[in-house]
């Protein structure tokens, strides 16, 4: 049965370099074939999934060795994957919603002149986050961490022809790029420290290691997981990855590669709880980047760009859920797997709306489309039920959970962080509102596109409805389904551990406190836009709504801090190398030209000035052979 | 005593001759001829290199299939050969990338001049023949196992060289093109010939001081045993002296910063293959011959430099990368990315920990493989517009996907994407110096985000955006360009992902050079019991 | 130790010798050098004699001072006997780096020569048992064979080499006398005869060239070889001068006012080709 | 007297043609000094001849002799020639050696 587990990466593998390789043949059915192998590694991951149930708790984890990939003394770098309860989740996750995304593409892409090229890059991403969700060591797992990284950059950039696109390709790969620096040094500091970065043996032998390593080791794994996750400060580029095609968005930059650096905080939990420190960074960074991607979802009229914005936020929730400890790594992973269904029914439904509208992405110019995509509205009001947290819907038991652990950290913080959530919530009610009541009801604001085409809304074919209400299924009773009875809890609890926290609040209390917050940002998002004409032209806003516009100001701080003085930087040395190093050596060689110039007149010409030298010459060798003799 | 190693030097030796002399003329079909013999030779000399691979023992003696040929009696210098872990996995890279080289630069040497000027009625021939010639001298330099005959090819690389740097351009070049290819060339020779004066001292001084105690050889087995054992010892001033005179040599030919402003002049002003020639076959001697003759010669001096030497090479992997973000012609950021490379090579070298060094042996071998990649499909996307200038391409992919792809693929390459060949030995050579210098490991690691700046960035420009006017109607690769490429693009997957061939062949040599010099790798503060999954050689 | 005598030859000899030397070095004219040259040698060949090298002695007599230095005695004539040498210096430091150099070089021979030990003498009246030019002709003809035929082959082909250098190639046939004419008409330069040197009623001599009728120097007149090297005459500023100061008694004589007296123009330039000697000579 | 004067003459002899040499810049003269330093070296080998006592020392001069002798032929005749064309015999206005 393990030897399912390299066939669960290499089927989306071969699919990747089958289509690449292909050639034009493959055109036609390709996509079908990209297709049917994720459906394929999908079928493997359930049949995994049962086998796993089949076995007691203790033996549910295994591992398959491949072979060594880097063998030099000491460092002993293999391909071998493990396969346990935290895996098969994102297996699962990964599979199943990217089945799904496959077959929404087929009809997103039909008419594009590079689907194949398209699909090849998904089966890639797929083939790369299996490899990083599935490693058994670090540097595997570097390996799918970046592999991912690339299929996402090939992906936004998909339609290089738009410099836009290309721009936002490059900034998402260098942004995550710094992440990485921070994988990196950790797997080198795990390698001195411990001799090893394979998951059991530095697990098992963290307790050894001094707090300041491996708080050291924590704070880098968090710059990696900002950088995947798009958190605070790393998270410039997951607004400009909108550009890419939107099955995109929603597979990588909602529902899976996004998630990545909760795995990686909940899968190094052994590092984090014996490290203090590095959790507070964890929370800290969650916290804010909660707040920070909802305010910015606020202040977006771009559908996937406001959609963007609250993937951040709920990703934030997850993050400060897996610093919590153990009280909230299970929770972390759980509104991981709703937030994954019903993020991307959001996104697969903003796509829906776009392909129907002429790519128009601006929810200014959208309005009353519930008519026009019946079940395009439907799917989406489903997802938006369920992450607003309304009552027994997906988002209702997993950000009740999280809420519930922040309060339960106790004191000042516990406060802190839970009304850190609380708010959070209340702004996602409050943006998720604005994009229902802007996009599906109100006024029609459509406006022609570029070449002028008044746009027909139209729903969408079916290879593209199903993915949908497939995934409507997952968001509204995932979450029911995994609090029946604490399932997904147990299920997980072999691996990240768990402890029972201890809430100043009754867990009814907490939801219901979440549900007024919810309904409070319904309520003003209502009376914002949907009781009055929603204007084409966007207000001027407060400072505040022109901060949140910007990404309150991320890009604008990178570009004075990093991009300009960087550039200035490479300018100057550009300079100083020409001018500087190599002008040296040229005005090196000018000065030898010179001094040679100067010698040349020695040779006058006269037989007598060179009679004289030699007479000169003969009476130093003289001098000097009398001088020798005496010595 | 077999003959296969002297058998490879000689086949391209042999071949650059009957190259030279093949009858000459302009016409299509002598021309056809003249690159088929060359490529037939190499071809050759590749298929005998795969011999020396497959017969090469892992586990054997440190230097096999050794020959000796005495040769200038008086000096005890030999004309010795043998091959090592190091210096067979690099005579493979070399006997690898010459065909590719030559098929890539295949109408290169066509008669370029207008007609009515002067040109060379051998100039196919020529070309050629001088890169079979740096293919035997190359060859000569990784398997010889005798300070003098490694000085004299060495030295001798830099004739062919310097005519194929000053001799063949690209279309690329202005109207002074060829004033600015002898300006290269000359200084591309200067800078060389003046690292090789000063190892020639080093070379006499060091037969002077092993002779005063009664060690007349240049044999460099016996030398480094000598020493090692203690047999041989040089005095400290003596050998710090002796040290420099060789490191500097190799630093010049590496090019160490600050000693690197020939390279990217060459590089630009050369054609593409003689490009890769220089910085993935020529350059390698130097970074090559420091692990091998200054570690294994100059133990203690090794290891009193090596501080100086890291800082060095860390300054040349941050202001090579930086310095490529700048630049405004292809090839010129090709060039100044290979010094960022260098930088992380030397490290490795100098860290003296298994990992650095194995990381930077396998560095040499797959930075060869991934620039020549990135370089030659350069210089096929130069050769189709006539420009270098960056800002003269765009939208690039629309035209010539399969082009712009490879051309990714270079450039992921260089940026060490896991997965593909370069990763494995840049972090063998980051996690190999950070178990011994922490903090300069940890800023070599912000390498890698400029490394990604300067190679994304040239690949935005040139080909993604909307399609230049100039760029419209551009040939995607053909059949002969897509054989250059190929093979290099597999060999950077397969050996990102299966680098085990390599690293058993280089390890054991690393190892004992390590043990020659008697260093061992620092131990973690907190070793694991077992690890991962085990198996341990 | 020697003889008396051969001592009280030898400083009479050595001041000849060195004073010789010094004439040849300070003398302006090479004829001079060539003869002081000729004492030196003479001197030295004697020298020779005293010290037992009879053949020597007389080779030196014959051959050097007889043959080479009448050799040089011509060719100082082909050149020119009275060309000086003006012993003003053109190069700059040249002279005070030679009389240094020469000092130092003196110095530290004498001083080398000092230091070494010579106080043992052989003598040669074994050497020369038999006669000095059977001891040389031994030597010559057994133990220095080889060198002695090398010189004879290096003589040959001085002597060759002297006829090439000396020797003007006649690349067609001479002009005869009616060819000679007939260029000279047809590329019409001088057709009438030179014009005679010498200023009648105040000289004759070959080496003054004749004046033309504006008082300047009329070149033609004096042989090419004189011109050459210099050796002319000019005396167009004294006749000037001359025809001035007739000028002057005339008016005195005529009562003229000296204002009308004709002017005469100032001091006509300089003979335009004399070579560079001829102004030197002039300093 | 000791004999070794005869080698102080020489050196002085030698001197002064060496400075004539330098000093000099008629051709002719110039080869008169050159000659005069080959007489001092002969004084000084038949002196040396007479030190050790055997003769060796004067064949040397004498082939010290002959040599002159073909230098000073071969020697005049570059001189005649070059009067010949450049119209001077002296050293100086021959300076075309000069780049």
């Amino acid at each position: 049965m393990n030897s399912l587990i390299p066939l669960l990466i290499a089927a989306p593998l071969a699919g990747a370099a089958l289509l690449l390789l292909g050639g034009r043949a493959l055109d036609r059915f390709g996509h079908w074939i990209a297709t049917a192998l994720a459906a394929l590694s999908c079928a493997f991951g359930l049949v995994l999934f049962f086998d796993m149930l089949g076995r007691d708790t203790e033996h549910r984890a295994v591992t398959t060795r491949l072979f060594s990939w880097i063998p030099v003394n000491g460092f002993q770098a293999d391909v071998s994957f493990q396969l346990d309860q935290l895996s098969i989740v994102f297996v699962l996750l990964i599979t199943g919603v990217g089945t799904l995304i496959h077959l929404y593409s087929v009809g997103y892409m039909a008419h594009d002149e590079r689907r194949r090229r398209f699909f090849a890059y998904l089966n890639l991403f797929l083939a790369a986050m299996l490899i990083l969700v599935l490693a058994d060591n670090y540097l595997l797992l570097y390996v799918g961490w970046e592999g991912v990284g690339l299929a996402s950059y090939l992906l936004i950039g998909f339609w290089q022809h738009k410099p836009s696109a290309a721009t936002a390709a490059k900034k998402a790969f260098i942004v995550n790029r710094v992440g990485d620096l921070g994988l990196s040094i950790a797997i080198m500091l795990m390698f001195a420290e411990f001799g090893s970065f394979a998951f059991h043996p530095v697990f098992s032998a963290a307790g050894d290691a001094t707090e300041g390593k491996l708080t050291a080791i924590g704070l880098m794994l968090l710059l990696a997981a900002c950088g995947k996750s798009a958190q605070v400060p790393l998270q410039s580029w997951l607004g400009d990855a909108m550009e890419g095609p939107t099955p995109v968005s929603a597979l990588i930059h909602a529902a899976t590669m996004v998630t990545a650096g909760v795995y990686l905080i909940t899968r190094s939990s052994a590092i984090f709880d014996l490290a203090p420190d590095a959790q507070t960074a964890v929370v800290v960074v969650g916290a804010v980047t909660l707040l920070f991607g909802a305010i910015v979802g606020c202040a977006k009229d771009d559908i996937k760009k406001a959609l963007a914005g609250s993937t951040m936020s709920q990703i934030g929730y997850m993050i400060m859920a897996a610093g919590l400890g153990p009280v909230g790594y299970a929770f972390a992973i759980m509104h991981l797997v709703t937030h994954g269904f019903f993020k991307a029914g959001l996104f697969l439904g903003a796509g829906s709306v776009m392909h129907g509208m002429n790519d128009e992405v601006n929810m200014r110019h959208y309005g009353g489309l519930r008519k026009y995509m019946p079940w395009t509205f439907w799917t989406f009001m489903a997802g938006y039920a369920a992450i607003i947290g309304f009552p027994f819907l997906s988002g209702f038991f997993s950000k009740d959970k999280i809420i519930e652990a922040a309060l339960a950290k106790g004191g000042t913080e516990g406060w802190i962080l839970g009304g850190c959530a609380l708010l959070g919530a209340a702004v996602t009610a409050f943006y998720m509102t604005r994009v229902v009541l802007l996009t599906f009801f109100g006024e029609k604001r459509w406006q022609p596109d570029a070449e002028g085409n008044e746009p027909h809304p139209h729903e969408s074919p079916k290879t593209m409805v199903i993915p949908m209400v497939v995934l409507t299924f997952g968001s509204l009773f995932a979450g029911g389904l995994f609090s029946l009875g604490d399932s997904f809890l147990n299920f997980l609890e072999p691996v990240t551990g768990f402890e029972e926290g201890h809430s100043p609040l009754n867990a009814l209390t907490v939801s219901a406190i979440a549900t007024v917050c919810m309904a409070a940002g319904v309520g003003l998002a209502w009376l914002m836009y949907g009781r009055s004409p929603v204007p084409v032209k966007p207000p001027v806003g407060s400072l505040l709504t022109r901060a949140a516009r910007r990404d309150l100001l991320q890009d604008d701080f990178n570009h004075a801090v990093l991009v300009r003085p960087g550039s200035a930087l490479a300018a100057t040395l550009v300079w100083f190398d020409s001018k500087g190093l190599d002008g040296f050596v040229n005005g090196l060689a000018a000065a030898i030209g010179g001094l040679s110039g100067r010698l040349r007149r020695i040779q006058t010409g006269y037989v007598r000035t060179y009679a004289l030298s030699m007479f000169g010459g003969t009476l130093v060798l003289v001098a000097s052979t009398l001088l020798m003799r005496s010595v | 005593m077999s003959y296969l190693l002297s058998a490879t030097c000689a086949v391209p030796a042999v071949g650059a001759v009957v190259t030279a002399a093949l009858p000459a003329g302009t016409g299509e079909a002598r021309r056809r001829t003249t690159k088929a013999v060359a490529l037939g030779f190499s071809v050759a000399t590749l298929g005998l290199a795969a011999a020396i691979a497959a017969s090469f023992q892992p586990g054997g003696a440190r230097y096999q299939l050794t020959e000796s040929y005495s040769w200038i009696r008086s000096f005890g210098i030999d004309f010795s050969l043998g091959a090592d872990g190091i210096g067979t996995v690099l005579a493979l890279l070399t006997a690898v990338l010459v065909p590719l080289v030559m098929l890539a630069g295949w109408h290169d040497a066509d008669p370029s001049a207008p007609e009515g000027t002067f040109e060379s009625k051998r100039r196919t021939q020529g070309f050629f023949a001088l890169i079979l010639a740096v293919e035997a001298m190359v060859l000569v330099s990784f398997l010889a196992t005798d300070v003098f005959v490694f000085y004299v090819f060495f030295e001798a690389m830099l004739i062919p060289m310097y005519f194929l740097i000053g001799g063949f351009g690209d279309r690329a070049g202005g109207p002074d093109s060829a004033r600015q290819r002898s300006y290269a060339a000359v200084k591309f020779l200067l800078y060389n010939l003046l690292g090789g004066l000063v190892m020639l001292a080093a070379v006499i001084g060091l037969y002077v001081v092993a002779s005063d105690q009664g060690l007349a050889t240049f044999s460099l087995p016996a030398l480094t045993d000598a020493i090692s054992s203690g047999k041989l010892v040089i005095d400290p001033t003596a050998q710090r002296a002796l040290f420099l005179g060789f490191f500097f040599a190799f630093a010049v030919k590496a090019p160490l910063w600050p000693l690197h402003t020939w390279l990217p002049k060459a590089m630009g002003e050369s054609t593409a293959g003689t490009a890769v020639l220089i910085t993935a076959v020529v350059d390698k001697v130097g970074t090559f011959a420091m692990l091998r003759f200054c570690l294994g010669l100059f133990p203690d001096a090794s290891k009193t430099f090596a501080p100086a030497i890291l800082v060095l090479s860390l300054i040349g992997i941050v202001y090579g990368a930086l310095v490529a973000i700048g630049q405004k012609d292809i090839k010129r950021l090709v060039a100044y990315a290979s010094i960022s490379h260098f930088g992380f090579i030397i490290m490795g070298i100098f860290a003296m920990t298994s990992q650095g060094q194995s990381g930077a042996t396998l560095y040499m071998v797959n930075h060869g493989i991934s620039t020549a990649a990135w370089m030659l499909v350069a210089g096929f996307l130069i050769s189709r517009r006539g420009s270098r200038l960056i800002a003269d391409y765009g939208g690039v992919q629309k035209v010539a996907p399969v082009l712009a792809g490879t051309f990714l693929i270079g450039g992921l390459a260089t940026l060490s994407l896991p997965g593909l060949a370069p990763f494995v030995s840049e972090f063998l050579v980051l996690v190999g110096t950070f178990t011994r210098y922490p903090v300069i490991g940890i800023i070599a690691t912000f390498g890698i985000v400029l490394a990604a700046l300067y190679s994304l960035m040239l690949y935005q420009r040139t080909m993604t955006g909307p399609v230049k006017a100039s760029v419209t109607g551009m040939p995607d690769l053909k059949a002969r360009e897509l054989a250059v490429v190929a093979p290099l693009v597999a060999l950077t997957v397969l050996l990102g992902v299966y680098p085990q061939p390599l690293t058993r062949m280089v390890d054991p040599a690393v190892n004992d050079t390590l043990s020659q010099i008697h260093r061992t790798d620092p131990a973690p503060a907190h070793p694991v019991a077992a690890t991962t999954g085990g198996e341990q050689k | 130790m020697t003889s008396t005598g051969e001592a009280v030859q030898f400083w009479v000899l050595a001041v000849i010798a060195v004073g010789g030397a010094l004439g040849m070095l300070l003398m302006k004219k090479a004829v001079h050098s060539a003869l002081c040259l000729a004492a030196t040698m003479l001197s030295l060949a004697i020298c020779y004699l005293a010290q037992g090298a009879v053949f020597l002695g007389v080779v030196q007599i014959v051959v050097y001072t007889g043959a080479i230095m009448m050799l040089f005695l011509f060719v100082v004539m082909l050149v020119g006997v009275t060309s000086e040498d003006s012993l003003k210096e053109q190069l700059k430091g040249q002279r005070i780096g030679a009389v240094l150099c020469g000092l130092g070089f003196g110095v530290l021979l004498i001083a080398g020569l000092a230091n070494a030990r010579l106080s043992h003498f052989t003598g040669l009246s074994e050497a020369n048992a038999e006669g000095n030019v059977q001891g040389l002709a031994r030597l010559i003809f057994t133990k220095y064979v080889w060198a002695f035929e090398v010189t004879g082959a290096l003589l040959i082909t001085a002597a060759i080499g002297a006829m090439v250098l000396t020797h003007r190639e006649k690349i067609r046939e001479p002009l005869t006398q009616r060819q000679l004419a007939d260029r000279r008409v047809r590329d019409n330069i001088q057709l009438p005869p030179l014009p005679a040197p010498g200023v009648y009623a105040r000289h004759n001599a070959v080496d003054i060239p004749a004046l033309l009728p504006d008082g300047t120097v009329a070149e033609d007149s004096v042989m090419g070889t004189l011109r050459e090297r210099g050796q002319i005459r000019d005396v167009s500023q004294e006749m000037l001068q001359r025809m001035a100061e007739l000028e002057e008694s005339t008016a005195d004589w005529l009562g003229r006012p000296s204002s009308a007296r004709p002017q005469v123009a100032g001091p006509r330039q300089a003979l335009e080709t004399v070579p560079t000697p001829t102004k030197e000579e002039a300093e | 007297m000791n004999p070794v004067n005869y080698l102080y003459l020489a050196a002085l002899l030698f001197t002064i043609g060496a400075s004539g040499v330098v000093i000099r810049r008629n051709a002719i003269v110039l080869f008169m000094c050159v000659e005069l330093m080959l007489n001092a070296s002969n004084l000084a080998l038949v002196t040396f001849s007479r030190l050790h006592g055997n003769l060796d020392g004067q064949i040397l001069a004498f082939f010290t002799m002959v040599v002159a002798a073909a230098e000073v032929v071969v020697g005049l005749a570059i001189i005649v020639s070059i009067f010949r064309t450049r119209h001077s015999a002296s050293v100086d206005d021959s300076n075309l050696m000069k780049l």
